[in-house]
Formats: C-alpha cells, structure tokens, sequence
C-alpha cells in the first residue's frame, strides 16, 4: 500500500509514459533529492530550478503555451505567495483571450499543518485559491485519490492546482494502486531511492495501470443518517476519527470527502443535507474568507428550508500564522476532540 | 515638384536595399496610421482607453519583418508588450483587429471586446496574449524557449517590455532563467527604453547605465542601441537573432525608442513634440538617397490614412458582445489541448 | 466638497504635518503626476518609486522597521498580487516575534471596476486580503470617510490596508471636511494641479483639522426596518440608488455601510438583523469565498434563529476578469437594478 | 605539551593583532559549541527542526564585531537569514536564547516558541525577524537604509542571504532600489555563497561565475572574498562597512562559506567532510605564529562545550507555551508604537 507520496510519484510516473507529461520541476524536485517529500524520485522528466517560485510559474505557463505538458512544484505552499499574480494570469489566459489560448498545466503544492511547520510549513492555500477563477483544484486524503486525481489534473487542458496535505504524505492508504505491489516493502525497494549515494539508482517501475477520480466528484467516506460533514485535505482522517468516536454515543455522521474544491461536488452536499438537515464544514485554513463559507452561503442560498439547524464551520483559527510549539499548533488548527465536539453540538441542536 | 537625388550624391550606400527600405517606410507609415486613428477613436468615443506604440516603428517594423512566423515549436513564440501594434502590422496583421480590440467588440479576435487596446493575441503566430501586469511576459518567456531547446530547430523566443518594468523581478528571473549553465535558451530578450514609466523618468529610478549590462554578469551576449534608426535597427536584431537561432543562447537587446504620444489616452495621447520622430528619420534617408521623393512618401501616408479611416468606419458598424458571453471560456472549449 | 482624491490628498497632507507620515510613495505618487488619480499631489513627502510592487511594499516594512510612518501606494489593487507573501509577512511580523516590532504602516490601493477599466484595472482585492490576519482593512464610500479613515490608518500602530473604489475617486461628497472651503472651485484652486508645466507649483492647503473615523466602525446609511443591507465601497452608493427605489414599493431598507472590513462592526449588523430578520451584503469582489460570505456565516452562526429569511448575498461573478465591453462588465458587477431585484426579493420573502 | 611557537617563526604577521585573533577563535568555537548542541537537542527530541550556521564562523564572527550595535536610526539596522547564530554570538547574545528557541519554550525572546531555530529577533538590537521565505529580506533592507541615508550619520543596513536565493526577485529589487540615482542606500548587502539551496547545487542552475557581478551594471561597488578566512573576512567587511558608512552608499560583498552540517536537520545535520573547516583554518594561523597552543584551543572547545551542556539542562526545564497564547501580540500591545 503506497503512501501519498508514491502514489503522487506513481502517478506522475505514469503521466510521462502515458500521459504526455514533458517537465516534472521545481526546487529539489530532481536528482539527488527528488523532492523533499521524495514524491518526485527517479522521475525520468524530474529536474531541479533555481530558488524562484516567480520562475517556477511562469516557465509552466511558458512550457504549456509550447504544448507541453508540465507539472511545476512549490516546495511548500507556504512560499506560493508572491506569485498570486501569475496564477491569476494562468486562471484567465483562456478568458481574455477569448479562447484562444489553454493551459494543460498542474501545479503541485504540499499544503496545511501538522508536521511541526511552524509559521512557514504550515500554510493552507485552498480559500485563496478558490478565489481565483480559471483553475481546477483538487485535494486528496489518501494516497489512491492522490493516484487518480494526479491523473485526471493531468489530463485536463486546464490549469489544475494539486494540493496534498504535507501531513498525509507519509501515510499508507489502504487501498491498493491498480499495478502496484501487494507488499509494501516490494514497492520501497522498487521506487524509493536508497539512503546515501543516489547517483547510480534506477528505480523499477511496477506496471501501475490507469485509474482516474474524475475533477469534481467527491467521496462518502462514512454514510450516515443524523448529520453531514463535509472535509477536505487532513480533516478527512481527522474528521472518520471523530465520526468514530461518536458511533458509540448514537450519534451517526454521514462524512463526505470533496476531494475538489473547484469545481466542487454540490449534488454530493445537496443529497446529503436533504437526508440529515444537518451540515459541518471542516478544512484547516483559516476560518475568515474561508472556502467553507462559500459552501455555508450555498447551503444556506438553497437549502435553507431543509435545515434543522445552522450550517457550521470548522476551521483553522484567524491567526497570522501557526506557532511551533506544541501547544499553539494544537490551538490553531482542528483537532479531533474539537470536531468531536462540534459535531456532538450539531447532533443536540433540536430545530 | 521635387525629384529624387540621385543615389550617387549620398555620402554612402545605406546598409540596406532600397526595395527593403520602401517596404520599411510604408510598414511604418502604416502602422503610425493606425495608432493615429485608433487614437482617433478614443478621442471620438470610439473606445474607452488607448495605449500603443506610436514611436517605436523603426524597431518593431524590422522586428516583424525578421520574425520567423507560424505556429508550433518551429518558429517564434512572442511575448509583447502593449506597443509592439507596429510588429504586427509588419508580419501583416489586418489593421482592422487592432480596432476592433479598440472599440470592444465582438469581432475583436485577440480579446472578443474584454482587453484594451495593444493587447494583442494571436496562437496561429505563436503570439501570446500580451498582459496588462508589467514585465511578467518575462517570467512566461522563459518556458517557451525552454521548451523550444529542447526541440533544437531555429526557432525562438522573442519577449518585449519597457525600461521601468525591468525594474520588476520577472527581468530578473528572465536572465537567472535563460543562463542556467547547459540550460541556456534560444531567448531573444528585448527591452524598448523610451526613458519614462507613464511620468517618472528613468534616470531617477535606475542606476544601470545601459540596462543590457545586467545581462553582462550572466554571461548573456548584450547590445544597446538606437532604436530609432530603422537600418541599424534591422541590422542589430538580425545580428542578435542570428546568434540566438543558431547558438540556442540568449541575448538581451536594449532598443532607445520614442514616446511620440505620451503614455496612453491617461495622459492625454497627445503629439509630444520633444520626442525624435523615426519616421522622419527614416525618410530623411530615403530621400538623401534619392530611394523616394517627398511625394511618394507623402502619398504612403495618404493612403493608409485613407484606409484606415474607412477600416475605423467599417469597424464602428460591428457588433458588441453580450452580456451572457462572459461565460465563455472560463476553461477551455476546444478540441483536444 | 471634496471628491474622494481630494479627500485623501487633504488626509495625506494632515498626515505629514500632525501625525508624523515621513514617505508617502509608489509609482508614479510623487511629482509631476502625483498619482494616477491625482490623490498625492503636491504633498510634502511624496516620491515616485521603481516600476517594482516587491520594492515598495518591502520599502513600507523598512521604514516601518526604522521607525517612520509611511504611506505606500500600490497604483492599482491589480497590481499588488505579486506581493501577497510580503502583505502577509507584514501582516505576521509582531505575532512571529512575540510582540517585538510593530509595523505602522499604510497601503493604499485603489480596487473594483466602474472606470471601463477592463481585465486589470477592475479588480477587488477584499477578499483576499480579510484572508491575511495581522492586518486592519477599511473602504472608504465617501470622501470625508476617506478622510477620517485615513486619519485612522496612519495614527494606527499596525499594518492598515486602504481600500479607495476606483469608481468614487472622482466623487464629490455631501459633507465638508472639516477646514475644507465651502466652495470647491476654490478647493480645486488651492490644491489641483494645473494643467501643464507643474515644476513650480506649489499647493496652498486649507486649514483641514483632525476628524477620526473609528476603525471598526461602520456608518448607518439610511435606517430602515424591513431589511437589513449591508454594503462597502463602490456597492454603497449603488444600494442606497436600489433602496430609494424601492421606497416607492413600500420596501423600506436599512442600509449599513461597513467601511472597516476588518476588524468589522459586528453590532451593527447584529443589532439590524435583530431589528428586520432580513440581511444581505452587497460587494463586488467575485463570490466564491468572498468576504460577504464570512459575514452570512457569522449571521448564521449567531443570528440563525432570529432571521425570517436566508440571508443573501449579492457579489461580483465568478469570473477571471471583468470585460471592457459595457456588457460585459455590467454582466459583472453589481449594478442598481440587480441589487434592486435582491432586495424586493428579500423583502418578500415570507418566513 | 606543545609550546607556542615563537612569533618570528612564522613568515609573516598576520594582519589582525594577536588578541583579536584569540578573541575571534573565542567566539568561532562558541558559536559553534551552540550550533552543535543545537543539533544535539534535535538528535535528542528537545525541538522539532533545526537550522543554523555551523561552518559560517569566520564570517559571520566579525560581521558580528563590527556591527555598530543598538537601537535606532544611528545603529546597524541587521536583516539576516537562518544562518547567522555566530554573529549574534560576537554581539555578545546569550547562547541559551537560541536554545530557547530550539526547544520553542515561552521564554523564547525571539518568538515566544513560534518560530524555527534560527529565527532570531531582537528589537533592541535592531534585528529584524529572521523570515523563512528565502530572500525577501533583501526586499525589507531597503527600508531600513533609506530611513538611515535621509537619517545621515554612521547607521548603516547589513542584510544577508544564500546564494541560491539571489535567484528570487527580491535580490534584484535589493540591487535596483539601493542604487536609485540620487538615492543610493547606505546598505551593507552579504550573500554567503555555500554553493547549495538544500539539494541544489549553484552551479546547476546560476550563471553568473560571481553573484557580486551582479552589482556592476548598478554601479554597485563589490567583492567576492573567501569567507571561511576569518582574517581576511574581518579586513573585507571592514572596508566595505567603512565605505557603505562613510559614502552612504552600498556594497555588495559576496562571501565563499561551508555548509558543515548538510542544509537542516531534514537532511540529517550530520558532519560533512567534504567541506573545509573554517576553525581548523583559523588554528592553523594561531598555531602557526604561536598565538595559541593546540592545549589552549582544545581548553576553549572544552569550555564551550560544557557551558552549552549546561545550558541545554537549564532550558530543557523552562516551560511550553499555553494554548491561549495565540491570541497575543496579533496587534500590536506595547506603548506608541
Ligand atoms: C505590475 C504593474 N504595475 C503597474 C502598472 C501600471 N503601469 C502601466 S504602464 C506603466 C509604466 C510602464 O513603463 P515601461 O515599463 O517603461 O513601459 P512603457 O510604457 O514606457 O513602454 C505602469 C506603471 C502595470 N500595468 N503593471
Ligand atoms: C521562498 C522560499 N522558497 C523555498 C524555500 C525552501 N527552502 C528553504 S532553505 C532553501 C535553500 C536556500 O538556499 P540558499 O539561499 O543558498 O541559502 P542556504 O540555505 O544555502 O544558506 C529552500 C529552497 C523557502 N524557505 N522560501
Ligand atoms: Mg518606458
Ligand atoms: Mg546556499
């Protein structure tokens, strides 16, 4: 079972021999390192670029322009913000051109908190980058939505912003990639790059097959009859902990993964709100101007007369940034006992 | 009437053939008319803002000439700024779609009535759309040259900006990138210096003397030149596009050109008498040299005046877009990618 | 009675003989132009800076830093994109350092369409900023406004966004800054530029004296007790023209105009909403994870049983751009008759 | 046991007076006790992340000597990246602050336990927070120096970053705003040039053979030195501090460093062999004219290495943050501002 970091290197994989992808780059995302999440080792198109994320856009807007198929990294989200700018110039090139011109582009940036990233490895970036028109945007919770919505970013001819929870990078799914191994440590062996001199490794591919989560679709993790929880990113996982913790107090939550921010999977939410008149919205970036309150607005535009109670949010706190120590981290972003709590509330609200 | 002197009473030859030298000026000529009468039109109502490049012919006219036009990794990509009308007209752009784009209307076929005028866009000729935001067609340039060395050929990337704009740090980038030692690219960078940013002079925000010398440091091959005179013009982009299209290395080309009418409509677009007119320039050359009288060149004016004012009547008859077409292409439409 | 330009200049100018502003900068702010909208002219401590956004926000956190009380312009909102990682640096830099540094700075950026100013000269920029923590935010829809906020924003020890609607620069008020000469063909004497050569005139400032609009306040612009309108900026004036339309149809409205974005005046919107059971906030930032949705959360959040309808929200398209062609970009902003049609819709809504 | 050789033995005097020399040697192994017992609180689980400069000392020790130090306009104002430990050492600052911030403690000065190790701040000292985005410092400085050139006096701005960075936009604009004709900035501009940006080596991916070239074409006064030599580092920061503080007018003063323990602890801060010691290089001149005994330097290694230990055991036991304590310092607290 892979981690989401080889399953994004399996599917990048499987985008240069299948899919056209020319340029896998970005800062250490070739050789020796092959990314600091290692989710670009031994790619055959991988290479590295100057310390410029500027640059970085600019050449995939460039490089897609060209008719090639490029996939740039930011090494962290947390440094995506001086180029704003030229995301909002990727997002409208087709518009004000009338047209003319489409950018098959993905943009790859490891996002949220929760490996002790202090102030600048812990930045969010889905309610920014909900605000810019033009994109499609997807964030996976597990390693083989991280697979197939790779490929489907891919495919696009649109520019696609991938955003992979930094926190879930190493975690195992528990689904198996079509082609992958069975055994993990078969697929360490073949893919992962050893420890110490890189120069001569190869990897060996497994025969990774193609498997595509459409843009747009979301993913009932969890059905359920009393409320809906809608999350996206590491709140997934947060969110099935807290779910589970209160099965055993006969409060039963129907959690839905959005898997797409943009576009988005509205019939999942409508369908879901109507069953249990209920609705929560988890995500870890900050809660004023958050992505979730769009949804909120939605809900409430349109299914305001199904609901039993307010629509809630749950968010990361309005902070200028997430502290290092322990303490403030937990204080800054969803934890489990706080959506546990959340969604017990929910649950008591008599309309 | 005045007769043209014979060519042997010049001093010497000029550098280029008489034949191209005509075609230079009526490239010129023409492309000066259009942006007169597209200034025209916003002074008519005909438009609701104009910028353009009135004043730079003798450079984008030869520019145009020597671009390896079409589409595809092949020939040039191009990443202008908002006062290369002049390199259009000279690759033989209908002047009638700068007014269009002008006048916002649904014909306009770089924009559909959404951009200002200049800002062009055209994917048969590899022309990307030219970008409001300063000097960020510098951080763009870099990914279709890259792409275009690894196809190896002759074509290249060719980017265009103004002197102020190089103080942003896409200028930067656009030299980090195009150097990376066995990464160079095949980048013909082109800086049009006339001096000002809308009204702050250059001279009191920069300190390099030449900006080409910021190439210098890089290992870039540089030039600084009077964009101004057509023939050196044309000889100097020749040289630099020569060595980019065989070498696959970069070259930065810093062209001095005129602000013949101001910044934009924001300003007035008015004639600014203090700034050198290449077009006399020019014809004070073909007339030395006996190559055309003042008639023929007042009759070249005549004519694309005369065209131009019946292309502007013709253009103010076309329709505007509706207001459901903002829904369209927000993501792509087309076939395939 | 100034027009919004005015104002400003006139703040500006208080600004740097009372409150102590050192530098008030950016492209183009000092002489001859004195700003695209003529906002700097003939100010003391005006200069124009290098075509580079980077340079200028980086100078206003400097001179912070050293103590000075700069005044930054960013000659459009379009353009200041490319420097989000900077904003937010400022935005974070006295919580990053525990307290240690301040930074009393001001930026000032024209936003929002209305001048037929096509793809990039009509952009919000709201949104995106209520998202930076560390920051106060405030819109000006009046010139006086203009000026008591300014006055605010520079006595202000903290990073202070300033948000002028490009469409109201040339405005004229209805209320006299206090100083201000009564008529304005003799303010326009004392302090516009002239026409032409500009190299020796100097400006001769009215005696303007210190009037403070409270950061966090909003304005009651029109009480009413059917429902409840919350607007900023440009949408102001545009739903005060719907409100008095409506008076003819029995539809009485309250209009509140926010101008502090953040922090924002949440009792006023509390006690409205208590009062009509009916709101809907009015901007023309696009929609999706728009400010006015973190407003509609907050009602639902606090108000949900207190509302007779579901609050509304009436916002820019979500598009890449706003068009140059009038029908296009009135297809895409907020105009009169839209927030019209919102209101009488709401009105009727029977709970 | 080795006696000092005799001070004639040696071929030639060093430039610097013996007591400095002791004084800098003092200081380059106290730095570096703090560095390594840094890397030790991270081997050992007593904070998250490290980042330092080990391997800058040479450097980094007299910057920090020749910093006019304190608060205000007439002071260095000092915009630095993560790897400047050793200077503030040589500043005379208490080696358990770092430590505090390694183990992100509430005691912390520069952050309250927010921020990464190596993230200085210190007010006091006009030492503005260190920030993890690379090079926006270069961005910041600007500020400061020209708050100081309208200022006048001997307050000079020093900012420092890697060689990887000045690929960013912010290096450029440093180099475009400080040489403003008319305005040129009294700012002191380090890069400490380990030839890495984590994986990635320079020469991949830069062209210019020196990242002081770049000055040049600003008419920016520069120098590449060889910065793992303590001796000549004190000499060519001197004059260039001298003359940024004298002429008001900036320098750019590139420095060639090691990078002794690998980019961060995300790539293990393990000792790396391959790259030269600047401690060892600096007792081979003491040794060499018997300025120290190999005894006498081994005592300064013991000796910091002990007080470190010490210290460690002191902030280990200092408390955590609460929770609540997010909500402070969001807006400024204090009085005035
Ligand atoms: C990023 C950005 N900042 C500011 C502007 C506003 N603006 C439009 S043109 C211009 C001056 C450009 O000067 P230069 O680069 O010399 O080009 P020129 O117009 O002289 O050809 C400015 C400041 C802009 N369009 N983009
Ligand atoms: C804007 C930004 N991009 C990426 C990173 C991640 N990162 C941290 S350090 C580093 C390399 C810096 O190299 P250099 O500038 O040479 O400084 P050094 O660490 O070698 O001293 C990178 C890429 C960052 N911190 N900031
Ligand atoms: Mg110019
Ligand atoms: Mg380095």
């Amino acid at each position: 079972m892979a981690n989401m970091a080889q399953a994004i290197r399996l599917a990048l994989h499987y985008g240069e021999e299948h899919l056209g992808v020319t340029d896998i780059f970005g800062e250490d995302v070739g050789p020796p390192l092959g990314g600091v999440f290692t989710a670009t080792q031994g790619l055959r198109t991988a290479w590295n670029s100057p310390l410029d994320e500027r640059g970085i856009i600019g050449m995939a807007i460039g490089l897609a322009m060209a008719g090639q198929r490029p996939v740039a990294e930011i090494q962290f989200a947390d440094y995506i913000y001086n180029t704003i700018d030229l995301l909002k110039l990727a997002g409208n090139t087709c518009w004000s051109s009338n047209g003319q011109w489409n950018l098959p582009m993905v943009v790859m940036t490891p996002v949220g908190a929760g490996i002790r990233g202090s102030i600048y490895h812990s930045h969010s970036f889905d309610a920014v980058m909900s605000h810019i028109p033009g994109w499609k945007i997807v964030m996976p919770a597990t390693p083989l939505d991280a697979y197939g919505l790779m490929l489907s970013a891919i495919k696009d001819p649109n520019p696609v912003m991938f955003l992979p929870p930094k926190a879930l990078m190493r975690h195992r799914g528990e689904e198996l990639i079509p082609g992958e191994p069975e055994d993990p440590r078969e697929l360490s062996k073949m893919i992962d790059a050893p420890v110490g001199d890189r120069s001569k490794w190869k990897p060996t591919w497994p025969p990774v097959e193609e498997y595509v989560v459409p843009i747009g679709k979301a993913k009932l993790v969890r059905p359920g009859s009393q409320l809906t929880v809608v999350a996206w990113g590491r709140c997934v996982p947060l969110a099935l902990q807290a779910a589970k913790q209160l099965e055993g107090e006969g409060i039963d939550v129907e959690l839905i993964d959005l898997r797409s921010i943009w576009p988005y999977d509205w019939e999942a939410i409508r369908a879901s709100v109507e069953k249990t008149g209920k609705v929560m919205f988890v995500n870890e970036d900050t809660e004023v101007t958050n992505f979730g309150e769009h949804l909120i607005r939605r809900t409430i535009e349109e299914l305001f007369y199904v609901l039993l109670a307010p629509p809630k949010l749950v968010a990361g706190k309005h902070l200028p940034g997430i502290g290092l120590a322990d303490a403030l981290e937990r204080a800054s972003v969803p934890q489990v006992e706080e959506i546990a709590e959340a969604m017990r509330a929910l649950a008591r609200t008599e309309p | 009437m005045s007769r043209p002197k014979l060519a042997g009473a010049a001093n010497s030859r000029p550098a280029l053939a008489p034949e191209l030298l005509v075609e230079m000026h009526d490239l010129m000529v023409k492309a000066r008319a259009l942006e007169e009468r597209l200034i025209q039109m916003y002074k008519q109502g005909d438009g609701f803002f104009w910028i353009g490049g009135p004043g730079e012919e003798a450079f984008n006219v030869p520019l145009g000439l020597l671009i390896k036009k079409g589409s595809g990794l092949d020939y040039d990509y191009l990443h202008f700024h908002y006062r290369n009308s002049a390199t259009l007209i000279a690759m033989g752009e209908d002047p009638a779609n700068p007014m269009r784009q002008m006048k916002n209307t649904a014909t306009d076929p770089y924009s559909g009535g959404r951009n200002f005028a200049g800002h062009f866009s055209k994917r048969e000729w590899n022309l990307a759309p030219v970008t409001s935001p300063i000097a960020v067609q510098y951080s763009i340039a870099i990914g279709t040259a890259y792409a275009q060395k690894r196809h190896g050929g002759e074509g290249i990337t060719i980017v265009t900006g103004g002197d102020a704009g190089t103080a942003e740090g896409d200028f930067a980038t656009c030299l980090v990138w195009s150097s990376r030692p066995g990464n160079e690219l095949p980048i013909l960078i082109i800086v049009t210096h006339n001096k000002w940013g809308i009204s702050t002079h250059y001279s009191t925000q920069q300190g390099p003397k030449n900006i080409a010398d910021r190439a210098t440091a890089f290992g870039i091959k540089n030039k600084t030149i009077d964009g101004n005179d057509a023939i050196t013009s044309y000889l100097e982009i020749k040289a630099a596009m020569d060595y980019v299209r065989k070498e696959r290395k970069p070259f930065l080309l810093e062209a001095h050109v005129s602000r013949l009418y101001g910044h934009s409509s924001a300003d007035g677009a008015n004639r600014r008498p203090e700034e050198e007119d290449c077009i006399v320039r020019i014809e004070e050359v073909l007339l030395e040299h006996g190559i055309m009288t003042r008639e023929q060149m007042d009759a070249v004016h005549e004519k694309w005046q005369k065209e131009m004012a019946e292309l502007h009547r013709k253009v103010r008859e076309e329709p505007q877009p509706n207001p459901e077409d903002v829904w369209k292409h927000i993501y792509w439409e087309g076939e395939g990618s």
